[in-house]
């Protein structure tokens, strides 16, 4: 990658390494941070991101993942809220409902809590919310290009949530490059068999690039290695998968949004803010994997997609 | 007396080398035991809002596991709690939903009324598959809890999603429903909530249908024997779809609690069923075996559950021991303590033996026949 | 629709289906063995997902398939030693044992996932093997004969097992001891290792099913089957305790999965309808039963344990 | 060839066998003959190495012998048709031979081989059944000519057969003995268990009796009568033969008219039967298990559709297409055929069972909930009156005698003031004083004007209790005579289909 792709919306990995994240080594804050989350932390997809975006401001978190109820995750947070804990982030919008209940009774303790467009007016709540639907739509036009049947395979999980965004936009995108995507929901986050049988079916139709979202994508990416067709991922960095098929990975990059939130905590602050992941913010980032050769232009094109959006000329249809 | 005792201790014995079994675990994962148990307990018992939050825990168990006491005495295997729970939070949901003002001495009511109907008619129909139509209720009640959780994805995806999320991220969930409908907290300060009376209230109707009434004559009888049942002028058929209804909507009340004593106080979909339920379909089961299928006994029996519900949350937050743990040790748990019962004979046999040598008594010539 | 109904698109949603019902059908077939002899194991799921994680962990250390398959089978018939101490010595109701088990493997798989690989790696997954010549057929070789070996074998394996239940001197003491244990005992057939060795055939079937799931799918995750042992367990009430019963069940129930899945990717299911459509297996096995339900009889004494008094 | 020396076992709460002993010859057959509950299973069962005796030995051809499983019963060739068949019906009749047999064909079963040789076994003794067929098929003596085949066919030297003719007619009785006795001739030892009298005295060498579970008494036939032999096993004086008042019988009760009834297997199990039963009568059934008569009883009872074109009365009310608690509200009590699969509930207590079919009654609820007090008395009053043996009312009934649930079961149906009684088979496999009490009930309420239709195989019960006697073969009514009119040979030929009755 070029110099000054360093902390902007574009990351290009070099080929061979296996993860664009640098973990910071000196901590940003002395802050002592907790993470509750639905899935387990090492799921490629959502919880990983939180996670790996913590581990990247050099900060060590307890964790409770895999609270995909609710009741179980609010003991979590009410938890660690009464033992101390100065930050606790609450990752799953599924929680806002306890967290109403839960952070009034800890006025010193901040909470953030996503994704949220809003902070039930709580004040020590911050919220975040990703433009999922705004990388969407970048690697929808990328797709549309590389593509030569003019067909697209997607995978998702429930026609909802940043997965719904993702795939809006998604399709926002390739539609407006002239390409043509079909979208199957398997009606499941975790069903591996399923998603690659829809992978298989999209393959089937005429589907020469494929992406897709949740966990159970993992059964997906290994058709498109199968089948040798590339990939697009979102979430999280999903080159590991397969290194030589995945183009590019929309990655949600928290710790932009979390050094902010630790910077007013300290300072006393503890919430009342919401937090938008944007390309133009650089909480999302298009990481394209240096191991996949793409047309420079492809590229280009890329970038100028994500300047319209930021600049508001391209509306991602979300 | 000796019995008695036997069949308290010995349970009790198998729980504590199943937790043997968990403190290896913590110890190959590199924590001290000591604090682990420390920790389940402190999680579980620990404190007022604890014991009060395992209580909260162990009411969709209990509400289950009195169904599952019911159908099973008609011996019918209810495994679709899941569903259950599923549809009859849906149709109570719908009901806040639909008539939101309406004061809470009727609508708690109403939701309560609309949750069990939601989960007795899903549990009527594998009941009345089973009495009509010879199909086998393992078999269906499978399939249907599949189909529980698609009718709520769909649901809390289209018709009944939260207007404020149809433009926003689309997460599917209900908007917060009304606080008209909010189970009162009975303690405050605590997590201790109406669900918790409902669910002990029903394990006693439980109690008192089955043995003090004519249904739960029919439903026993039917159980033991349908034959017999059958020739005495007991619809056996009748009896099947009954004992599956009340089972469903059981656990159509325990969606219920799950709505309406939450935190939330919405409806919100993973995809899964155990988002929504935490597996209370399956462990309401589990409760109800350890309770004897009686609904009195499966009140400490849930309770015990809950508190490794909350225990085991604990023991994550405290020492940071993968949840997945928690969920293995609940299984050991389980063996274990259904492993007992046979050894509670042998003991039984070999205390018994120099008893009856004193001079055994024949109080009646029984006979085979 | 017509897009639809095209000879290429037939033929792959039936390969599709197929390769679904692998999983299935050898979980199926097992539990079949097993409740023949009158034990039903709940458990098969969280078998399943054991031995799934050691065959993938096998795989992934190994690099050797065939070595991920014999960890899948190891570990099966591990869980079925443990399953036979406890159903026939302990003689602990099998219901519930079943759903502790289950649990066990649900939490324990997960935590050795987290603990010794963490995140979703990789591996080769089955090859295709098509068989010479047959797979040249025109339309049968696709749908048929294009497949990896697991899934051969798990057709292979319905004759199989009905040989063995049917004209094997084991497979007529299983039947006898699932049907009436008094009779079996009378004549000398020993109730307790009939029981346990039919529990292993079942065990060691779950764990090549779990094998077959994450070797073909060349992953795994927390939760990888999603509760497919259950259904596998519905699926030999389906089937009536026949293997060939089984067999069209899990075909049926694979097959539906793969239309909608089909139909799904060439958007003639409206995106409104996903949910309602992925219902469509489980609707259909459950219809399916109601209409051919004669009065299908369980093995009389699935579930009761055996003792002499 | 066989010697038991001081057996005792004890089951929780009862001595089954309190020091006996008991021997066997060669060549002979030595009868046990208890009451119900007595401990001739438990004896038998010890021999057959399904219980572990508490004390005593067992010596074959005078060496003492320890047997710890049916495989070793089998290897001393022991071999014993059991008292509840030990058959399963899902296998076919080769099968079941087969069974914890090594086969040649390892790993396969070998069953041409086994047909094979039980077809000679079947010649030698006239045992003829299908081997191919599966014995859920079969009629109950045709399951049990399987179970002696299964004995034979291991070439037992010694068989005990417990209680082998409690479910054959007269005919099969009379064809099994000539079998039991060709088997005597090759020298072989044979026990037989038993209660019914007649028969013993009949075939047996040697008579021990048990009571309670203890020797009363060895004896020889020569030296027995059938008083002597009853006084023996029930501890005091019994009447064998009850007393029949005349009774004038009034309007018709219970009025079948051209009944079909499609059985189990879709075969016409009842063909258009035509009866009427009076007040004050009783009408038996005789004929051989599996003509009809007990589809024609679960029809009457409500259980069973019967054909188009039937009609079934009961006091003028049309109950052809009622169910089972209508039936019965319309008049009807019915003591089934098999008590512990349709008549009783196990599981049950006493009490629970004296209510199965009253439940209902708003008289035993207050409040809608049980008034236990109330049903207490209830129960109280009737197990008093029927005489029920029971500890208490809370016992669990399978732990009753047979007899004893047999009495329970018609103290709760006698209990419902009945016009019509249907009683299929009431005294089967009970013992002489509660058969004697339980023939007492059903004279005493025909006297009160109740009809009663009693089903039964047992030729002398029909006879001592009948005004009227049908006879049912293959689903029709094939006779139809006034007692008086009546002949053991007779109804036997009638009961055989008459000429075209072929042997075996
Ligand atoms: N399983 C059954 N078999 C036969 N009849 C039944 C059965 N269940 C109910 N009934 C009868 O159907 C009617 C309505 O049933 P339901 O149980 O609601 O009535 P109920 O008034 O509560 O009766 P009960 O007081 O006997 O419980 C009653 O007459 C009842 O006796
Ligand atoms: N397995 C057992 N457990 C407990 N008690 C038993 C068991 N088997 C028999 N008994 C009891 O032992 C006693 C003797 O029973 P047994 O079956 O030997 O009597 P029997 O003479 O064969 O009677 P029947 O004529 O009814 O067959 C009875 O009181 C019976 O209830
Ligand atoms: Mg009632
Ligand atoms: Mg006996």
């Amino acid at each position: 990658g070029s110099d000054d792709e360093e902390a902007s919306n574009v990351a290009t990995s070099e080929c061979g390494t296996d993860s664009s994240f640098d973990e910071a080594t000196e901590p940003v804050t002395d802050l002592s941070v907790a993470i509750v989350a639905p899935s387990a932390s090492q799921d490629l997809a959502f919880t990983q991101s939180m996670v790996d975006a913590v581990a990247a401001l050099g900060i060590e978190p307890q964790i409770t993942d895999g609270t995909f109820q609710v009741e179980a995750a609010a003991e979590a947070i009410r938890g660690y809220a009464d033992s101390g804990v100065d930050v606790v982030i609450a990752h799953g919008t599924q929680f806002g409902g306890s967290l109403a209940e839960i952070a009034p009774d800890f006025p010193e303790t901040s909470f953030v809590w996503g994704t949220s467009s809003e902070t039930q007016g709580l004040d020590n709540v911050f919220a975040y919310t990703p433009a999922a639907d705004q990388g969407g739509y970048v690697m929808g036009t990328v797709a549309a290009a590389i593509s030569e049947s003019g067909t697209i395979g997607m995978v998702g999980p429930i026609d909802a949530g940043d997965a719904a965004l993702y795939v809006d936009g998604f399709v926002a995108g390739a539609e407006s490059a002239g390409a043509n995507v079909n979208v199957s929901f398997t009606g499941s986050f975790g069903d591996v068999p399923l998603a690659t049988e829809a992978a298989t079916a999209h393959v089937g139709a005429g589907a020469d690039v494929l992406t897709g979202t949740a966990q159970h994508v993992v059964g997906a990416i290994n058709v498109a290695s199968a089948n040798d067709i590339p990939w697009f991922g979102t979430q999280a960095n999903q080159e590991s998968l397969a290194p030589e098929l995945v183009v590019a990975s929309q990655v949600y990059h928290w710790e932009v949004v979390l050094a902010d939130i630790f910077d007013q905590v300290e300072a006393g602050t503890l919430g009342g803010e919401v937090y938008e992941l944007t390309l133009e913010n650089n909480g999302l980032v298009i990481e394209f994997n240096g191991c996949y050769e793409l047309a420079e232009d492809v590229k280009n094109g890329a970038l100028e997609t994500i300047d319209g959006i930021i600049d508001g000329s391209i509306s991602t249809g979300a | 007396m000796i019995r008695r005792a036997l069949g308290a201790v010995v349970p009790v014995g198998a729980a504590l080398v199943a937790f043997l079994f968990g403190a290896i675990m913590i110890v190959a994962l590199g924590a001290n035991p000591i604090d682990g148990l420390v920790a389940m307990l402190d999680g579980a018992f620990g404190t007022r809002e604890r014991l009060a939050t395992t209580a909260v825990r162990a009411t969709p168990l209990l509400l289950v596991g009195v169904g599952i006491c019911v159908a099973f005495r008609a011996k019918v295997i209810n495994i679709g709690g899941e569903g259950q729970i599923v549809i009859g939070a849906l149709a109570s949901t719908a009901v806040a939903l639909a008539v939101p003002g309406t004061p809470k001495v009727l609508l708690l009511p109403m939701v309560i009324v609309a949750g069990m109907v939601g989960g007795g008619f899903w549990g009527a129909i594998p009941g009345a598959l089973k009495a009509y139509a010879s199909v086998n209720e393992i078999l269906s009640t499978i399939m249907l809890n599949l189909v529980a959780v698609q009718v709520m994805n769909y649901l809390l995806r289209g018709p009944m999603i939260d207007p404020l999320e149809v433009e926003g991220s689309r997460i599917p969930q209900t908007e917060r429903l009304t606080d008209n409908a909010a189970l009162p907290t009975l303690l405050s300060g605590t997590r201790l909530h109406l669900g918790v009376v409902i669910g002990i209230t029903a394990a006693v109707a439980a109690y008192v249908l089955l043995w003090r009434t004519p249904l739960g004559f029919r439903l026993r009888a039917v159980g033991h024997n349908p034959n017999a049942a059958r020739a005495s002028g007991i619809s056996v058929e009748r009896s099947i779809v009954t004992a599956m209804a009340i089972s469903g909507s059981l656990s159509g009340l325990a969606g219920v609690v799950l709505v309406f004593g939450s935190e939330s106080l919405r409806m919100v979909t993973d995809g899964s069923a155990a988002g929504f339920t935490s597996a209370a379909g399956f462990n309401g089961i589990v409760a109800a075996l350890f309770g004897a299928l009686h609904p009195l006994w499966t009140i400490p029996s849930a309770f015990l559950f809950g508190g490794l519900l909350t225990g085991a949350n604990n023991l994550q937050r405290v020492l940071q021991i993968p949840s997945p743990l928690a969920v293995a040790l609940n299984g050991i748990v389980v063996v274990f303590v259904v492993s007992s019962g046979r050894v509670r004979t042998w003991i039984e046999q070999r205390i018994r033996q120099p008893v009856d040598d004193r001079g055994a008594s024949a109080p009646v010539a029984g006979g085979g026949g | 629709m017509s897009d639809f109904f095209t000879l290429s698109v037939l033929v792959a949603t039936f390969a599709s289906g197929v390769r679904l019902a692998t999983p299935y059908l050898l979980a199926g077939l097992g539990e079949t063995v097993g409740q023949r002899s009158g034990v039903l194991n709940l458990g098969v799921d969280g078998v399943m997902l054991l031995s799934a994680f050691g065959a993938y962990w096998t795989s992934l250390e190994t690099g050797s398939l065939l070595l991920g398959v014999g960890a899948g089978l190891l570990v099966g018939l591990v869980m079925g030693v443990v399953y036979g101490i406890i159903t026939v010595i302990f003689q602990a109701e099998q219901g519930i044992s079943g759903i502790g088990i289950y649990l066990f493997g649900l939490g324990f798989s997960d935590l050795l996932f987290e603990e010794m690989v963490g995140t979703p790696t990789p591996i080769k997954s089955l090859p295709k093997y098509s068989i010479p010549g047959l797979s040249r057929l025109p339309i049968l070789g696709e749908a048929l004969f294009e497949h990896n070996l697991m899934t051969y074998a798990a057709f292979l394996l319905v004759p199989l097992v009905a040989l063995l239940l049917m004209k094997t001197t084991f497979g007529m003491n299983v039947r006898a001891v699932g049907e009436n244990p008094e009779a079996a005992d009378s004549l000398g057939v020993s109730v307790g290792l009939t029981r346990f060795a039919a529990i292993m055939v079942g065990n060691g079937m779950a764990g090549l099913a779990g094998a077959a799931l994450t070797l073909g799918l060349g992953i795994f995750q927390p939760n990888l089957t999603q509760g497919l042992g259950f259904i596998a367990v519905a699926l030999v009430y389906f089937g009536a305790w026949r293997a060939r019963g089984v067999m069209l069940g899990a075909l049926l129930y694979g097959i539906v999965a793969a239309v909608v899945l089909q139909l799904k990717a060439r958007e003639l299911i409206p995106l409104e309808a996903s949910d309602l459509a992925a219902m469509a297996p489980a609707v259909l096995t459950i219809v399916a039963l109601v209409v051919v339900a004669g009065r299908i009889e369980a093995p009389a004494a699935l579930t009761n344990p055996f003792s002499r008094h | 060839m066989l010697e038991m020396r001081g057996i005792t076992k004890r089951f929780p709460g009862v001595v089954a066998n309190d020091d006996v002993s008991f021997d066997l010859r060669a060549g002979e057959v030595h009868t046990l003959l208890g009451e119900n509950g007595a401990g001739k299973s438990t004896l038998m069962k010890i021999l057959f190495g399904l219980y572990q005796p508490d004390a005593g030995e067992i010596l074959l051809q005078g060496r003492p012998v320890t047997i710890t499983s049916p495989t070793d019963a089998i290897e001393h060739r022991i071999g014993m048709v059991h008292q509840h068949f030990m058959l399963v019906p899902t296998l076919t009749v080769a099968e079941n031979v087969a069974l914890g047999l090594p086969s040649m064909r390892r790993p396969f079963t070998d069953l041409d081989t086994v047909s094979q040789r039980m077809v000679e076994i079947s010649d030698q003794y006239g045992l003829t059944v299908d081997p191919s067929i599966e014995v859920w098929k079969l009629s109950v003596g045709e399951r049990q000519r399987v179970e002696i085949i299964k004995a034979l066919y291991r070439e037992a030297e010694l068989l005990v057969l417990d209680e082998p003719t409690a479910v054959l007619t007269p005919q099969e009785v009379d064809d099994l003995f000539v079998i039991l006795r060709q088997m005597t001739e090759a020298g072989r030892g044979l026990v037989f268990i038993s209660h019914k009298l007649r028969e013993v005295l009949d075939l047996s060498d040697r008579i021990t009796v048990l009571r309670n579970g203890v020797v009363t008494g060895t004896t020889v036939p020569a030296e027995a009568s059938l008083e002597r032999l009853a006084e023996m096993m029930v501890g005091r004086e019994v009447s064998l033969a009850p007393d029949k008042p005349p009774v004038a019988t009034g309007r018709p009760r219970l009025v079948l008219e051209h009944v079909t009834v499609i059985g189990d297997r879709d075969t016409v199990a009842v063909d258009g039967v035509d009866l009427e039963v009076r007040a004050g009568e009783i009408v038996g059934i005789a004929g051989v298990s599996g003509n009809g008569q007990r589809e024609l009883a679960e029809t009457i009872a409500g259980l069973r559709p019967a054909e188009p074109g039937s009609s079934v009365q009961i006091d003028r009310a049309d109950v052809t297409t009622a169910d089972a608690a209508t039936t019965r509200a319309a008049g009807l009590a019915y003591v089934p055929e098999e008590r512990m699969k349709d008549g009783a509930i196990g599981e049950f207590d006493v009490g629970e069972n004296l209510l199965l079919v009253n439940h209902r009654d708003p008289s035993f609820l207050r409040g809608g909930l049980f008034d236990f007090e109330r049903i207490r008395l209830h129960c109280q009053r009737l197990v008093d009156a029927f005489s029920v043996k029971t500890p208490t009312l809370q016992t669990p009934t399978s732990s009753l005698s047979g007899g004893n649930i047999q009495k329970l079961i018609l103290a709760r149906e006698l209990d419902s003031d009945p016009t019509v009684l249907l009683a299929a088979q009431p005294t089967r496999g009970v013992d002489i004083g509660a058969a004697e009490y339980i023939h007492g009930q059903l004279i005493e309420r025909r006297s009160e004007g109740v009809a009663v239709l009693l089903i039964s195989e047992d030729l002398d019960e029909i006879l001592a209790l009948a005004d009227r006697i049908a006879v049912m073969y293959e689903g029709r009514i094939v006779q139809l005579v006034d007692r008086a009119d009546a002949t053991r040979e007779g109804l036997g030929l009638a009961m055989a289909g008459a000429a075209d009755r072929s042997p075996g």
